[in-house]
């Protein structure tokens, strides 16, 4: 398996795009990456394309052919492939992309993301995302998405003495961050205060806990190692991709408090990296509510098991702090466009370890995580940058 | 949801009927078709599960799916069976009485309705012992 | 890139499946699959899981994780990624399943597909699977999917002189096939004045030369070349995968009578195996439609373009002609349950390169191919397999 | 299929309005935000067809999709414009008079309706010459 470098990135406005259509978001964000990296149509050996629902939120299935076509690439039958796990469909975009051009088959892969939910209302986009669990024993019991997850922050407070506080923070710092950020959804700071007076949707869950409904898209660029320089000055490696399955039903899991998906795919991710959790200087983490970001931090093994909270509330996620923790906003205040969040994620990690990131720039930055999330759980996938 | 879907597991959503394997002495529920423990060397049968067990964990549903009847804000918790099997489930009483480890037990209850067709969903729900 | 071969396969029955929920499917033919092949779980090291649109056909995501859950592999945090092609949705999961053990990535590795079809009516099943097509710009406009193939077939007729009774003989022939095939969805003969009398659906296909709605599931498990033999004597290798996309809307098409991507799907399939059209034995097509079987066997350059409909009339594809297609039946008799039919191709040339094709076995047949078509055309999948 | 999805390419729809790339002089509708031909070299203006053209191929709709309300049996066909595209449209006649090679131009017609919202929508379809 040789090495694989991101040599393009882009990315769409994370927000309600409501003129753009689906089509229209993956065409802006792939076009970005490939004027980024300055390849050509023609040297593009294949799409991996991320989406949960397009099926649901807009009718539509075959969104690979779909995608080709509107990029200019139909004409010349570059083979284009739709790749699904629910909320992490952008990370699996990434590794099979990765694994395409690891393994000698291709040598220029576009990796893309993205979701147009704002098609439908907020009750019928409720509903297409609670597919992402199991709905014939969690959905039609009376489980909401947001349910499952209170479920496990309250579990978490039970045992870790984890706070609302504490969750409060996770937000409270994402916001900030993302008010450094162009692309953000909301752009603007909160206060814990501000998530705690905020309506209960799932208790212990407030409405500030949970990240929004966004439109949005990402790209990336890969190539392989050796020749990556020939396209940019500022190659950015691929030192591990690693994927894990779990039981789709929260029930069913060993531990309620722990992703095992996470666990096991970090495990992986580090021994293919050759790096500890010390080593990582900015990470990306699926922060879908609060709570999962310190489900995140834990299981990665960034911290241990219940100390997240404590650490948040510590600043040690912060930029500046120990790992600073979703520096583009994480899914809470950047956005969750479903699909595209896992690319946004390496897009995010590459442009810190490139020293592209503006206000919001990690000192030193040369070593970056991506954690991508498929439902409560059902499949992490992980990913190591390094400049 | 689909009417068929649900009508298919109707019997196992009534009577709380799951699984049992003789090879890992394990219990399950929802019903499998094989033991994810033992794959081809599980032995299944079906296993009628007593119905108690204790609140694992909860949470309190202010806006529920469009399809659950329930009146929100309604409890939704994760029980586990005496047996080891762990299932989802409306718990009926009022947020201020549940409680991570309280014993429960099944009882017979609507579940949902699909208001196309005015079908009704019974099944399982759980009230405190 | 390594040899793969494929060491197992397994199906389930092909028809509607009133009492089998989808998750049922999955496990009962991965489960044949695996006995089939005399592996262990834990020797799994990923599944590749090929679905069109559960999401609406059943209103679940994140199929992926759901069946590695039922497959009992949760446990043990086993990689399970869908991907999604329209109707090549399961050619797509063994091509992504071969990459995988070619690249030396994986070593064994589960493909999957599969499709729960009836548990919506007929109108939903007909509006879900004209996702396939472009919503925007051809459902919206009126075109249903028997009508994109409808207007292939008038121009076919009007240029090439293919007839009516040609479109027949497809079926006809198919329905023979799957008389001898125990899977198969209908197991009896059919005539062509059966065909030419049964209701109109868009003129000039009728309701007999269009495939069912169909549920099932279909899986193969994959191994390195060099220790096939370590878990079967009939090992059957995979000399080829190839991949092509065209423009998802039929009308944006070079030529509305070639499917572009089988075109190039065939000749970079061809060049990978080393082979010729003429040295194929056998090979199980895309006959969604009649039309599409015509298609099928010019743009694989088994005959030349205008010449399918008469080659089909002499016999030539039929079982003991020249170049038998559809021994299983085909998507025609034997069914297509969406995700599971390029899993399904797969399985009948295996078992038919392994002598085990029973009544319908092609006496002699070493080499084998497969193309499994998304939408009008958007997508074209081939495999060659030799024993 | 959702209103904003329809709306949104509304003034195309009613005006059969799409693009030229004055690169390689090619004409595209539905409108293109890039040329598939000059990608990135391509420059992209909008531009309204005259709305001519000729009948590639048609077929006869039996069985309608449930959001279109055109009487089935109806006529739909490729149509290639003489500007040179080629678009998916119903094309107003009876099945009889329905020839490949015929000329054809867009008038504006309803085209759909989404039932539960009662919400109309208009577009182009084609007539004989
Ligand atoms: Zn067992
Ligand atoms: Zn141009």
């Amino acid at each position: 398996m040789r090495e694989v470098a991101i040599i393009g990135v882009g990315c769409t406005r994370f927000t309600e795009l409501w003129e753009t259509s689906f089509r229209d978001l993956f065409v802006e964000a792939g076009l970005s990456a490939i004027e980024d990296a300055g390849v050509e149509g023609e040297t593009i050996d294949a799409l991996y394309i991320g989406n949960m629902s397009a099926g649901r939120f807009i009718e539509q299935e075959h969104l690979a052919s779909l995608i080709a076509d509107y990029a200019g690439l139909a004409s010349i039958n570059t083979p284009s492939t739709r790749v699904e796990a629910a909320c992490a469909s952008g990370g699996l975009a990434l590794r099979q992309a990765v694994l395409a051009v690891a393994s000698g088959h291709h040598n220029i892969v576009i990796a893309g993301g993205g979701e147009k939910m704002t098609d439908v209302g907020t009750g019928d986009a409720t509903d297409v995302l609670s597919a992402a669990a199991d709905r014939e024993w969690e959905g039609i019991m009376g489980a909401t998405f947001p349910g499952l997850y209170a479920m496990i922050a309250r579990l978490h407070m039970h045992r870790y003495h984890t706070t609302s506080e504490q969750l409060a923070q996770v937000a409270v710092k994402n916001h900030y961050n993302a008010t450094m950020n162009p692309r953000a959804q909301y752009q603007r700071e909160i206060t814990v205060e501000n998530v705690l007076t905020s309506p209960i949707v799932a208790d212990p869950l407030h409405l500030l806990d949970c990240s929004p409904i966004t439109d949005g898209a990402a790209a990336v660029i890969l190539a392989p190692g050796e020749i990556a320089r020939k396209y940019t000055d500022t190659p950015v490696y691929i030192k591990a991709t690693a994927q894990a399955s779990s039981t789709i039903s929260l029930h069913d899991r060993r531990d309620i408090t722990t992703l095992d998906a996470t666990v096991a795919a970090a495990r992986r991710a580090f021994e293919m990296a050759g790096v500890t959790p010390d080593e990582i200087d900015i990470a990306e983490v699926h922060d879908c509510f609060t709570i999962a970001e310190i489900l995140a931090i834990e299981d990665i093994g960034f911290f241990k098991k219940g100390e997240g909270g404590r650490a948040t509330e510590e600043g040690l996620t912060a930029i500046g702090g120990k790992i600073p923790v979703n520096t583009s906003g994480g899914l809470k205040a950047c956005g969750h466009p479903v699909g595209a969040t896992g690319i946004k994620q390496a897009v995010e990690v590459t442009e810190q370890l490139r020293g592209e990131a503006g206000k919001r720039q990690v000192d030193g930055a040369e070593i970056g995580l991506t954690q991508n999330v498929g439902g409560s759980g059902g499949t992490a996938i992980i990913h190591i940058l390094q400049r | 949801m689909t009417v068929p879907r649900f009508w298919r597991k109707l019997k196992h959503r009534y009577n709380l009927l799951g699984t049992h394997c003789t090879t890992c002495e394990t219990y399950y529920y929802p019903p499998r078709k094989i033991c994810p423990k033992c794959r081809r060397r599980g032995e299944i049968e079906p296993h009628r599960f007593k119905g108690e067990g204790k609140l694992l964990t909860y949470t309190i549903i202010q806006n529920p799916p469009e399809k659950i009847t329930a009146h929100a804000p309604y409890v939704l918790g994760i029980v586990e069976l005496d047996e080891g099997p762990r299932l989802t489930s409306q718990i009926i009483c009022s947020p201020e009485e549940a409680e991570i480890g309280m014993r429960v037990r099944s009882v017979f209850r609507k579940i949902g309705e699909e208001s196309a067709e005015g079908m009704i969903y019974y099944g399982t729900k759980f009230v405190k012992l």
